[in-house]
Formats: structure tokens, C-alpha cells, sequence
């Protein structure tokens, strides 16, 4: 899943990096064929090129590394919010079919089953960054038919929500899971199953997403991780040892 | 003008904070002013609104011991380990106090941040939309810009009762530096109608030095010195993060008991 | 990501300034772009709208020269010496053309950066209060606050078509650095739509400098080197300010005749 | 008049310092009785302690010898608008008797006499200083009896018109000049004649003010420059010769 999300980020592309899942990935990239990958965290650090990976968005690594750290103000309003990036890289708790995400609450917002740590840099990302990708681990409680809680816009009710709103990235273009990958089909907007990784089968994709999955026509299969790619992997050491 | 006045931290935090404020602790993963949250909890404020873009242990410390009234916040969690279990105790089952909680995106905070410091009554941003956060908090409206005719997102300033943030260091005269991230700890300060700055020292002279801010003496009610004030968050140039003592916070907050043996424990301690 | 481009100045402006654009140079009495000034008067670009805080002595030659159909500006002289006497000659008498005015105060200015590097349509300040400037100026106007009722100023945004700075150096991958008085320079760069940075030197790593500021390679889509190219203001760290040339400029800009020599004088020149 | 004016400020306070006559008296007053006096700029320079006197607002001297600097829109946004600066302290090409200045046009805005510089900062700080001093050469076309254009509003048309306007600050204090000061009366927030400097006739002043000067029944004769004040003026060095 984490050499999925890496291959999805092109050298030189601006990433405005979410914590955990898309900080490993989005090191990963830069280790491998994106070196020139300019990595922003909303903790203000611009351009960091971490030796190790952070375990908060915050660590002293990435100031040290970075080409120059902001005020976490600026980072939001002159960096996101003009819209200067090309790629917000996020994960979730809940995602739904539209691609929307939660992560606030489980349950009722004012008596929730479960209490996450909610929105942070997220809905902000998804609107201004130019795509966002996803990357989270696919199972069937948190692909959900519909979010208990939009925290993070994505295609909303369906094709047209995001324009009406005057959104101007174009939104989730990509979901990466331990499974294989989504991609929102262009006219409905709804995620549809466009890969799997080798040795899993669609019925398994099915089991582990709650809405009726449409699958694309020409499903294909994720080139499986080249020997580079995994000695990469794990190579990369995180700060401390519990690993975002 | 007046100039901050260096004193003891237990002094500080009785001069300056008092039941009922709206208090702000911030520092962005980076320089939290662990040693005054837990001056106010061995000062056993009350009633506490616990103002913070992203309550960190320290708020799930002083929301366990039962300062806090009500949690404004945009992101509550345990970066790179999980939640935050006495506040999700307090929200789920009042212990030891129910919690009320008003909840924004970083970007709203931040802005409201801006417009406290900048002595306006509202932020305006592109935010939180089609998102269901504006459905539960008062402080998101929308305005319309006057030239173009767009509706944006606003946001109501924060002015905190007071601000207290973690520094390197202050000259003797009470000015503050502190670099690396920075966070949104000067929009705190200048924003909060009292504040107290925790530094690692307190030096002759403050070297410049790459990527700092300085806040001078007259924006500041009071200096402490409170070394390694910050852990276990980090202070760049000083100690690292202590990694081990987020993941240990997991277990510990976990369970009422064990939180209450660490709260005993901490209360034993002097400042 | 495009990154900036190292070209050489007459590249660069031909490429990036175009007739009938809105150009700003900032620099806030330092780091003044005179030298890609002046590689705009020797190209003869023609019906500029010319946005810059303080125009000043590079804006005064612009204007004696023909480049100019409009001025949006909030301070126009010379600094500590008199006035600018080719921007007169032009409002008075239309010489060599005429030039339109949009004048606001430096707070309206200085926002109205804020709020085209915000991508945002309008900024809100508290300013123009009981003052004739709104009377004179569509680009300002008034907003309700959406929490307390309270009326506020409101300035449009300005999103240039091309910023030019200066800054002391880049690295070779266009990376900038400035430091000392960055003025308004961050706001007025992200504001545009394309952006030019003249430097006076390159190297090859830019060094942790305090107070420094850092505009990544791909926010800009061009670095020019022009050693001295803020002469007669100062680039901090390299040169000082050329007084006796602001004082020295009173007598020249006084007289078409002397301007007209200089001129002439300047365009023989090469950049 | 320098004198006058550098009296005018008190050790500890924080001042906003408008270029020319302004900064000469800052300047003087921090080497005198103020040694703690912050001088802040609007170039963005904060405790500035410069040791020759600046020729413009954004002079290296002023940036070197600072605090800290910060950005020109931080300046104006954090530090002014608040209300946290105790005086502003400002010149003007005209006066009248309500304290209100033009240093944008003589005569008509579209045709105007004299072309001035404009207005700079100095609207918002007349505006959010808790009071603001006025430092200007004393002559009949300078004292009007109403400006041609309101660059920077004192107290507007008379009593009251700050408050409805909302502006927090006391609006212009004192006026400083080479004849003598001037004060808004309490009642009528009209500029009175209150103090001329040794040797000046209340004639004199009336025949520069350009509307009917009211003179204070306390009037006081200012304390001439001592030696040190006049020996630490001439001291003071400009950077370059031609100073402001």
C-alpha cells in the first residue's frame, strides 16, 4: 500500500502531506524516483527532506530539513489556501463513495460510539491542493456507504458538488488501499475499483467496502513491489520506533 | 508600557491565571508548555475554557485532573500513537467533569488566531466548505466580499483570557526568542489580554539566530524560566522529543486508576 | 511545479513584462528593483499599470519615461529629500502621457498583498476612518462583521500580472533568499501571477541567515542576477544606501531637459 | 522644536515614528530622558536604537540596530491596529484647527495645486495609537482653518466624532511647533494655544494660524532648551548630510 501511494506522486510535484500513512509514502517517493518531491507539512516546514520519519507533523526533523519554516498561519493562507499545490496526500477513519471523509466522529456528533481527533489540516487540503489522494487500509466498517460526519469534502452527493461550492482542486483522484486503488469515475464520481494488488481478488475488495462497488471495466493489477522499492521501505527508520 | 516581569513559574500561573479563563497553551508539536499545564493542575484552576489547535497530552493532562469546562481545538490526539483517552472519558462520561467542545479545521483556528492578534472581531477564509463542522459551532459564519460578490467562510476571533507559550530563551530584560516551528504561538501571544512565556534560560544577550521571532518585553506580562518546560515535547536546539513518553501516555491514560496515580504523583512534585 | 528559470535580465523581462500589465516592484526603501527598472525603460514596455507601496525613485524614472498609464501606490516621494517631481510633471501636465491614479494608505496596501497572496478577493483592516481617501478609490469599501454587527474597511486584493523583487542571493536551483527589511516583498511575489527576483549574487547553498526569508524555486519563474541591482537604495550586507544619488536625483527629475538626458543616458547603457 | 517635541515623550513608552521631524525627536528624546523608548517603524523594524539618524523609514540602521524586524503588513496588522502603541508621532503639509492633516493634495484632489506624497501610515496610526503628537513648522498656509483633503483624521469636525466613528485611540494630544504647543480643548476638541517658546509673542502665533487662534488662559512659556538637549541635538548625526 505504501509503495501504491509513493508511485502515485511525480518528481517536482508540491505535496501538502497529511500524518502517518501519507508521510511514509510520500518519503518513500522521494527516495525513489521523486527526489526533487517538495514535501509541506501544516506544522510550516516547506521543502523537508527528513532522514528519518517523523512520528508527529511536527518533529524537529522536519524544521532541520526544510528549505524554510513558516508560521502555521501562513502555511495555511499563503501556501494552501491560493491554491499553489499540486497534491494533498491524506487518510481517514470513515470514507464513503463519494470520497468524503471522517474523521471527527463515529456515531452522533454530540453522543458519539467513538470520538476521533477530528479535522485538522484536512477539509482545507481537499479543497485547495490540485488532487488529493488517500491513502487508508481497506476494511468495511470504515468504507462506509455514507460518513457518520463530512470532516473533509470530496466529491460530496456526486458530480457538480464541488464546482457548486466553488471548490477548485478537482478533489480525491486517487484512493490507495492495502487492496488496490480507487479512482472516481468520471461522470458519476463514485469511487470505482480500477486496480488490485496481486493475489487479491475482486470478491475480497467487495467483502471489505460497504457500498455496492462498481468495478472498472479494465481492472488491472498493481505492478508488485520491485526489490528496490521494498529494501527502500525498509530501510527508512522512523524517529522513536512506533512509526506513523 | 509595561514590561514582563521575571518570576517564579508557581508565581506566574497565580498571578496570571485564574478560574474561569480562557486559557491557551500553544505550541505546535514543538515547544508545549508542558511545566505550566502542570503548575495549573497543582494550582487546581477550575472551570477552565482550554483553548489549543492541537490539545496534546498536555490538555489530556489538565482535562483528567478536572481544570477544564469546555475545549475549543481543531485536531485532539496523540500524534503518531492514537487518542487522547482522558478527553474522550470526560466527552463520553463527564469524568471527572463533563467537557463541553467547540470544534474548528487548523485553518479556521489559525485565522482566528490572526484576527486576535490583529484586533479585529473575524477572520475571512476559503474553509469548512461542505463540510458538517459549521452545523456545530457558532464561531463559522459566511461573508460576502463587497467587490466580487463571493461568499467566503468567516471565522470570530480568539482573545484568550491568557496565553502562555514555551520559549528558548528571554534576555533579562524579559524579551523572548524562539525558533524552529513556530507554530501560531506569536497570533497567540498577541492576541491573549495577559501572557506568560516559559523559557529553557534566561541569557545576557539574544544572539540572532536563523528562523527565530522575538517577542519583545512589552507584549508580555511575565517570564519564567522552566527548563526542559517543553517535555516531553521538544525544544529545538535543546532536548529532542520524547518519543517514549507519548507512547507511554497511552497505557497510562488509558485507565482512570493510573492516570490517578501519575496525577497524585505529579502534584507531589514542586514546580 | 515550475521552477525558476536563471536567465539573464533582458531575458528575463522581455519574457515576464508585458505591455499594458499590471507590474509591481516592491521593496520597502530596501532592496528596491531599480536595475529591472530600468531594463523596463530600455524595452519600452508601454501602458503599465505600475503598484508599488512607496513609489520611488525607480518609479519616477519609469514614469518620465513613458512606461506608465497608471500608479496605485499609498507614499509617493522621496524619501527624506522632497517630492517626485516626474510623477508630478505627469499627474500636472501629462507629460510624456498621463498617468491615472489609485491611492491608498500603506495598512490598505500593505493588505491588500495580503489578500491576493491569500487567494482570497479582499482583506479586512480597521483604516480609512473619517479620512477622504475612500471617496477617491473603488477598491474600497466596508463589511459587516457576522458576529458583532461592527463595520469594518475592506480593500480589494491585488494579484499583479508580474512582481519584480530584489533579494541578495539564489541558490542555483532558483531558491531566494533576503534578508533586513523584507517589507511587503513575500505578499507582493505569491500576489502575482508571474514573478521575477533579481539577486546579487548566486551560490551554491543558501546559508541559515537570522531574520532571513526564503521564496522556494518554484513560487518564482524567474532569477536574474544583477550585482548592485538595488543601487541607489541598499541590499543589507553588500551595499549601503546612495543618498547623495536620492538627493542628487531632486536636481536631474526637476527639469524635462536634464530627465531627458539622463534618459537618454540610461538607454545606452546596457542592463 | 525638537526639544519641545522630544519632551513630549516619556521614558518606557512604545512610539510609532513617522519619518522627518518625528524620528529627529524620538531620537532625541531616547538619547535624553528616554532611554528606554521603543521606536517602532513602519518598515517593520521593532526598538530600533539606531546611533546616526536614519534618512528614510527604512534605513540598514534602523534594521540592524532593531529588536526584531517583521514584515510590513505584520507591522500594520499585529502591532498597530491592536492598540498596543502608546504615541504616533507625525508631521503634515496642512493642520487645521480640529487636528485633522493633508499630506495628500493642495487645492482640489482631480487638479490639485501642489501634488504631496500621500497618505503612508499614517491614517491607521492617528488612528490606533493611544494618542497621537504632531510635529510641524509653524505658517498661515500650513494652520488652515480646514484642510483640503482629510489624509489622517484627528478629531474630525469636533467633540464626539472619533467615538462615532469607533476610533480607540485619544486622537492628537499635542502639536508641536517652532512658535509653541497647541492642545485640543477638552470641550471643544479645538486646537488652543497653550504654551510658545521663550521669546514668541501670542501675536506672532496668530499671525501664522490660519484661523481664529484661541489661546489657553493658563498660557505657559516652555522651558528653553537646556544645555544638554542642545549640545545632544547638534550631536546627533544624520546618515548622510541632507537629515529629515
Amino acid at each position: 500500500m505504501t509503495v501504491a501511494a509513493a508511485r502515485t506522486l511525480r518528481d517536482g510535484q508540491v505535496c501538502f502531506v497529511g500524518i502517518g500513512l501519507p508521510s511514509r509514502a510520500a518519503n518513500l517517493a522521494r527516495r525513489l524516483h521523486a527526489p526533487e518531491l517538495v514535501l509541506i507539512y501544516e506544522s510550516g516546514t516547506i521543502g523537508s527532506r527528513p532522514e528519518e520519519l517523523p512520528l508527529s507533523i511536527g518533529d524537529g526533523i522536519l524544521a532541520e530539513s526544510a528549505r524554510t519554516v513558516v508560521s502555521v498561519p501562513e502555511i495555511f493562507n499563503y501556501w494552501l489556501q491560493p491554491g499553489r499545490i499540486d497534491v494533498g496526500f491524506l487518510s481517514g477513519a470513515q470514507l464513503d463513495r463519494f470520497g468524503n471523509i471522517n474523521t471527527t466522529v463515529i456515531g452522533e456528533y454530540d453522543e458519539p460510539t467513538v470520538r476521533l481527533p477530528g479535522a485538522g489540516g484536512a477539509p482545507e487540503i481537499a479543497a485547495h491542493c490540485r488532487e488529493v489522494v488517500i491513502v487508508m487500509r481497506h476494511a468495511r466498517r470504515a468504507f462506509v456507504e455514507g460518513v457518520d460526519f463530512v470532516t473533509t469534502m470530496g466529491h460530496g452527493s456526486g458530480p457538480g458538488d464541488r464546482c457548486a461550492l466553488g471548490l477548485r482542486g478537482a478533489g480525491p483522484t486517487t484512493v490507495i488501499t492495502d487492496l488496490g486503488l480507487l479512482e472516481p469515475d468520471p461522470e458519476t464520481a463514485e469511487l470505482v475499483l480500477t486496480a488490485v494488488h496481486e493475489g487479491v481478488t475482486v470478491e475480497q475488495v467487495r467483502a471489505e467496502t460497504g457500498w455496492e462497488l462498481v468495478i472498472a471495466d479494465d481492472l488491472a493489477v498493481t505492478a508488485p513491489p520491485s526489490e528496490e522499492e521494498l529494501s527502500t521501505l525498509r530501510s527508512m527508520r522512523t524517529v522513536g520506533e512506533n512509526g506513523p | 508600557m509595561d514590561v514582563a516581569t521575571i518570576m517564579s513559574l508557581p508565581e506566574a500561573v497565580a498571578e496570571l491565571v485564574h478560574d474561569g479563563d480562557a486559557v491557551a497553551l500553544e505550541g505546535f508539536t514543538h515547544l508545549i508548555p508542558f511545566a505550566a499545564g502542570h503548575e495549573i493542575i497543582r494550582q487546581e484552576r477550575r472551570d477552565l475554557t482550554l483553548v489549543r489547535m492541537t490539545p496534546d497530552l498536555v490538555y489530556d493532562q489538565m482535562i483528567g485532573a478536572g481544570c477544564a469546562a469546555k475545549l475549543v481545538f481543531s485536531w485532539g490526539g496523540n500524534p503518531g500513537v492514537g487518542s487522547l483517552h482522558r478527553m474522550r472519558d470526560a466527552l463520553a462520561n463527564g469524568w471527572p467533569r463533563p467537557l463541553e467542545i467547540e470544534e474548528h479545521s487548523h485553518a479556521g483556528m489559525a485565522n482566528r488566531y490572526v484576527a486576535g492578534a490583529s484586533g479585529l472581531p473575524f477572520a475571512v477564509l476559503r474553509g469548512y466548505l461542505g463540510t458538517d463542522l459549521p452545523l456545530h459551532t457558532s464561531t463559522v459564519a459566511t461573508v460576502t466580499c463587497p467587490f466580487t460578490g463571493e461568499e467566503l467562510a468567516a471565522v470570530a476571533a480568539l482573545n484568550p483570557d491568557v496565553t502562555i507559550v514555551h520559549a528558548q530563551r528571554a534576555d533579562r530584560a524579559g524579551n523572548v526568542q524562539l525558533w524552529g516551528i513556530t507554530g501560531v504561538q506569536k497570533e497567540a501571544v498577541l492576541a491573549a489580554k495577559r501572557s506568560l512565556v516559559t523559557v529553557e534560560e534566561i541569557v545576557d544577550e539574544l544572539e540572532p539566530t536563523p528562523g527565530a521571532i522575538v517577542l519583545p518585553a512589552w507584549v508580555i506580562d511575565a517570564v519564567a524560566v522552566a527548563p526542559r518546560g517543553a517535555a516531553p515535547s521538544y525544544a529545538q536546539g535543546y532536548y529532542d522529543r520524547d518519543n517514549a513518553a507519548y507512547r507511554a501516555w497511552d497505557a497510562i491514560s488509558r485507565d482512570r486508576d493510573r492516570f490517578t496515580a501519575w496525577l497524585e504523583e505529579l502534584k507531589g512534585r514542586a514546580s
